[in-house]
């Protein structure tokens, strides 16, 4: 397949501005990173590894704010997932990440992707997923359309983990208008292992093999500006579509047998990756760089289920439900006699090569020859220019503001009338809850907690946040969200351990948004520490806006916490009539 | 009245797990000569209409509640005029 | 007494039943495969929940096709106990041991709760410890686990008395005369759509399930007469 | 090759209520002209054969695998022949 555009082309066509590289970055990469222009291929993998979601340039300062140890982290940020000490050898793994943009557009399969996505983070990293949370925030349900949106945003989301067995323990469901044009879907899993098989997304070894599982790849959720622009223009007419549709059969088994991969025959392997966002080339590229190695992938060995495909297509898809693997030299078969068992493919794509170039054919062409450095280190990290928004400013000179109350029982009533605080089970009875029988406390409750079966210890779970609070004062919601989430974890008698999150803001380019970020996040940092449950995982999602109007900024903690005695746990719900009341604190 | 079947499947470059598993499953029966397997539902309506004014009214449930046109498309035929 | 656990691809319930079995009652539990194609060593088998193949085509349609299926009509001929929850029951009805299909529910969604659940039989190896007309409370957890019938088959299910459970209560899937749980004429092959194997422990809650495994467990190397 | 299409519905007497929600909601969106809507799945299945050999082949997936006789029903008709 020949090049869409030659590099020269590129240069003076610019179409990386549509794929969110700016003229400054394409201009560095050329004068500085590669001393020559690249090609379209090679532009695109900088587009995609330079992006927000893979990069961070933005959040990156402001995430540093975060404490990411302690005496029980044994793996922080920078995994697929974060791994934290539960006593005994044993190990509980657990992040949240956000599907916002892919569940506001197709609301069914944005969301189940997006849980199938989470659980491949956790297994990547060895643990067995013992239970999913989500957090969902969707516009006001005063018309069809966002009815619609929130049934199968909902029905994506259980159809995905009841598929898969995963009970589905606790979650968080808002209403707001902010979030009329761009719902949030955050979804989190927590996973259980034995500390002995932690593994890491890394690649060394030279000649060792890169081995692709999993399904094929399409052209599933591949930047939209690859398409001529006049497909978009008339998207009804057109055969075309870049919605990521989730097979949870297939990952089923992919589960199963990476697992198996890992407990069994840890020694066949030196890592593994899921490919998430930016597919073949984000995690192939992170591997050989957290290895430290070189690279060399052959293209024309990728299982394809469309034809015709170019390079670019093939590094970008976002087809789900596969696993990049390194494997040692001369077991690449019995690593594909484990994948046969589970009807899956397993195919040997590359090699690991001296040096630490990132190298790539299609068609018998080199179409990259790239330091890896280039791609994962030396992106630019942006500058950010913040300011106080102008609302909070002039609420800084109000008095507080004192609600009106003449009818308590009506205003109460009123209250319990609102979808956020009304009761959910009408979403979560659509969620296996039970499955795996370790669910001792499902949704419904403070916290969701597992049991960790032939142990007397067991889990607790829960995702919070609080929009309003934080669109008020940042400093201030971002305390709050880390507090609620503990006490939460406190009330259901565990000790918290550690949280994931995702931050789900407007555009960071908007000065009073950077701000928010920047202020919530001190917030929470400050809470992590104050509790010390450090962050050992989370998500960033950036741009959440709707015709220039951005969502409230809208963090969520995914906090776990441990319990000892599983037998001491205390049900939220009143239990005898007589029994006392107390208010604790002030 | 009309009857009318409206048939709703997903575009060609979207993945068709059900499909797959299908084919897989069709094969494994001893049927090799089977090479590919597509799902998709249909909607067979009856419209108190005729001539024009069905097929207004098709496209106009196609396009706000039948089909999800980021992924899916859709044809139609009229099968009898009552 | 040996029991098999049968893992199709696409299971999930399948530890459930077998820690039910085995850690909760002691008895002796194995896995079997799919592929495997004997089930000769064992005196009873068992069809986890889940979603073999995905549910893709329907509920347990594809999973009637594996190696295994044979091994199972067989110990099902041969009078041993069968029993399958869920898919397992969503199988054994594709593979024609149980009359009847199970139907997308008709509120169109997965419904997971606990219900309330009538024995109407209890002269079954499954039954044997719980009351007649006993009211119980079982999980359930699906979203193709509407019965259907035909009115003849309906009237022969109910004549020799294989409906062994029934929604007490609301009807939760559209199932009709409330069927939760039917054997073969013989009596030996159960099918539920409640799930017992959750409600054993009472850690977890609910232990009105773990009957159900004592009276196999009790009954199960008794074969059923043909 | 041919191309053959085979729709799959619930029986008669076999109460299908996807159809009716989907008719009030068309309802809702002010088509009041639409009576009636049914809804079937259908599989588009491609065999490496021409003529009787297909109809044969259809025949028994369908009988195998894509119907359950207990509640559903098929027909099927022959698209093209490549
Ligand atoms: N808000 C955050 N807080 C803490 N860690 C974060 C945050 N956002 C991202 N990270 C960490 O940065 C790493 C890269 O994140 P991400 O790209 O989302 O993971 P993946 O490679 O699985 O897609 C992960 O280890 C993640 O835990």
């Amino acid at each position: 397949m020949k090049q869409a555009m030659t590099p020269q082309e590129i240069k003076e066509k610019k179409p990386y501005l549509d794929w969110s590289l700016s003229e400054a970055e394409y201009d560095y990469i050329r004068t500085q990173l590669l001393g020559r222009l690249p090609n379209y291929t090679e532009t695109g993998l900088f587009a995609a590894m330079w992006s927000e979601h893979c990069s961070y340039k933005k959040s990156k300062p402001v995430l540093r704010l975060f404490p990411n140890k302690n005496e029980r982290v044994l793996q922080g940020p920078g995994e697929g997932a974060g791994v934290v000490d539960v006593d005994d050898g044993q190990a509980v793994v657990f992040k949240a990440e956000s599907h916002n943009h892919p569940t506001t557009v197709e609301p069914y399969q944005g969301a189940a992707t997006g849980v199938g996505g989470i659980l491949r983070d956790i297994f990547s990293m060895g643990a067995r997923p013992i239970a999913s949370l989500d957090s969902l925030h969707f516009g006001e349900l005063d018309n069809v359309q966002m009815k619609m949106k929130v049934k199968n945003t909902v029905r994506g989301i259980g159809d995905y983990g009841n598929c898969m067995g995963i009970p589905t323990v606790a979650g968080e469901t808002t209403f707001d208008p902010c979030y009329q044009g761009n719902i949030l879907c955050n979804a989190m899993s927590v996973g259980l292992m034995e500390q002995k098989d932690i593994q890491q997304g890394t690649a060394t070894g030279i000649g060792n093999a890169v081995m692709y599982v999993g399904a094929k790849t399409g052209r599933d959720g591949i930047h939209g500006a690859t398409f001529a622009s006049a497909d978009f223009s008339d998207e009804r007419a057109t055969q075309r579509s870049a919605v990521q549709v989730g097979d949870p059969f297939m990952e089923k088994l992919l589960l199963e047998a990476c697992l198996d991969l890992i407990t069994n025959h840890s020694d066949w392997l030196v890592g593994i990756q899921d490919m998430g966002a930016a597919g073949i080339v984000s995690s192939s590229a992170e591997m050989a760089s957290e290895g430290k190695s070189g690279m060399e992938l052959n293209l024309d060995l990728v299982p394809q289920r469309e034809p015709d495909m170019s390079a670019y297509e093939i590094m970008l898809s976002e087809s789900q439900e596969r696993m990049l693997l390194c494997v040692k030299k001369g077991h690449e078969d019995d690593v594909k006699k484990i994948f046969d068992l589970y009807d899956l493919e397993a195919v040997t794509i590359g090699r690991i090569t001296e040096g630490r170039d990132y190298v790539l054919f299609h068609d018998g062409e080199e179409v990259c020859h790239i330091p890896v450095s280039n791609l994962t280190d030396d992106v630019l990290e942006e500058e950010s220019i913040e300011r106080k928004p102008v609302r909070i400013e002039e609420a800084e000179h109000k008095g507080a503001w004192q609600p009106q109350v003449s009818n308590v029982e009506m205003t109460l009533c009123r209250l319990l009338r609102q979808p956020t605080i009304a009761d959910k089970s009408m979403f979560y009875q659509q969620y296996d809850s039970q499955v795996r029988t370790c669910t001792v406390t499902g949704p419904g409750s403070d916290a969701g907690i597992i049991r960790i079966r032939g142990t007397k210890k067991g889990l607790a779970m829960t995702t919070d946040g609080n929009s309003r609070f934080v669109y008020l004062n940042p400093e201030v919601g971002g305390q709050i969200a880390v507090t609620e989430a503990a006490a939460n974890i406190i009330a259901s008698g565990a000790q918290p351990l550690a949280i994931t999150d995702c931050l789900n803001y407007g555009d960071p380019n908007d000065p009073e948004i950077f701000w928010e970020l920047h202020q919530s996040v001190q917030g929470m940092a400050d809470a992590c520490r104050e509790f010390n449950t450090p962050v050992i995982s989370g998500n960033v999602s950036l741009y959440n806006e709707n015709n220039g109007k951005a969502i409230h900024p809208t963090p969520m903690v995914g906090m776990v916490g441990l319990i000892k005695n599983i037998d001491q746990v205390v049900p939220s719900r009143a239990q005898q009539p007589g029994d006392a009341v107390y208010l604790i604190g002030k | 009245m009309t009857n009318v079947r409206v048939f709703v499947t997903y575009k060609e470059s979207v993945f068709d797990p059900q499909g797959e598993t299908i084919k897989n499953a069709i094969h494994s029966l001893g049927h090799e000569e089977v090479s590919a397997v597509k799902v998709g539902k249909f909607f067979d309506v009856t419209v108190n209409a005729t001539g024009v004014a069905v097929e207004k009214v098709v496209k106009e449930i196609a396009d706000q509640l039948l089909v999800n046109f980021n992924m899916e498309t859709y044809t139609y035929q009229v099968m009898e005029e009552v | 007494m040996k029991v098999a656990v049968v893992v199709f691809p696409g299971s999930n319930c399948d530890v459930d039943l077998f820690e039910a079995l085995g850690s909760v009652c002691g008895a002796d539990v194995e896995y079997v495969s799919h592929r495997e194609n004997s089930l000769a060593n064992f005196d009873a088998v068992m069809l986890p929940g889940g979603f073999s193949y995905g549910d893709y085509l329907r509920a347990g349609a594809i999973a009637r096709f594996t190696n295994i299926m044979p091994a199972i009509i067989a110990a099902a001929e041969e009078g041993k106990p069968v029993f399958g929850t869920c898919n397992g029951f969503q199988i054994l009805t594709e593979a024609g041991l149980l009359p009847g299909a199970l139907k997308k529910n008709d509120s169109q969604q997965f419904v997971c709760k606990t219900v309330p659940i009538e024995v109407v039989n209890n002269q079954t190896p499954f039954t044997s410890q719980y009351q007649e007309h006993e009211r119980i409370a079982l999980p359930i957890a699906h979203a193709d686990g509407s019965y259907y019938a035909d009115e003849q088959v309906l009237e022969q299910l109910e004549a020799n008395n294989q409906i062994v459970f029934r929604y007490a209560e609301e009807n939760p899937n559209g199932s009709l005369r409330n069927i939760a749980g039917i054997t073969n004429k013989r009596g030996n092959v159960l099918g539920m759509m409640p799930h017992p194997e959750r409600a054993v422990e009472a850690l977890l809650g609910n232990t009105d399930g773990l009957r159900l495994f004592k009276s196999l467990l009790a009954n199960g190397t008794v074969r059923a007469e043909v």
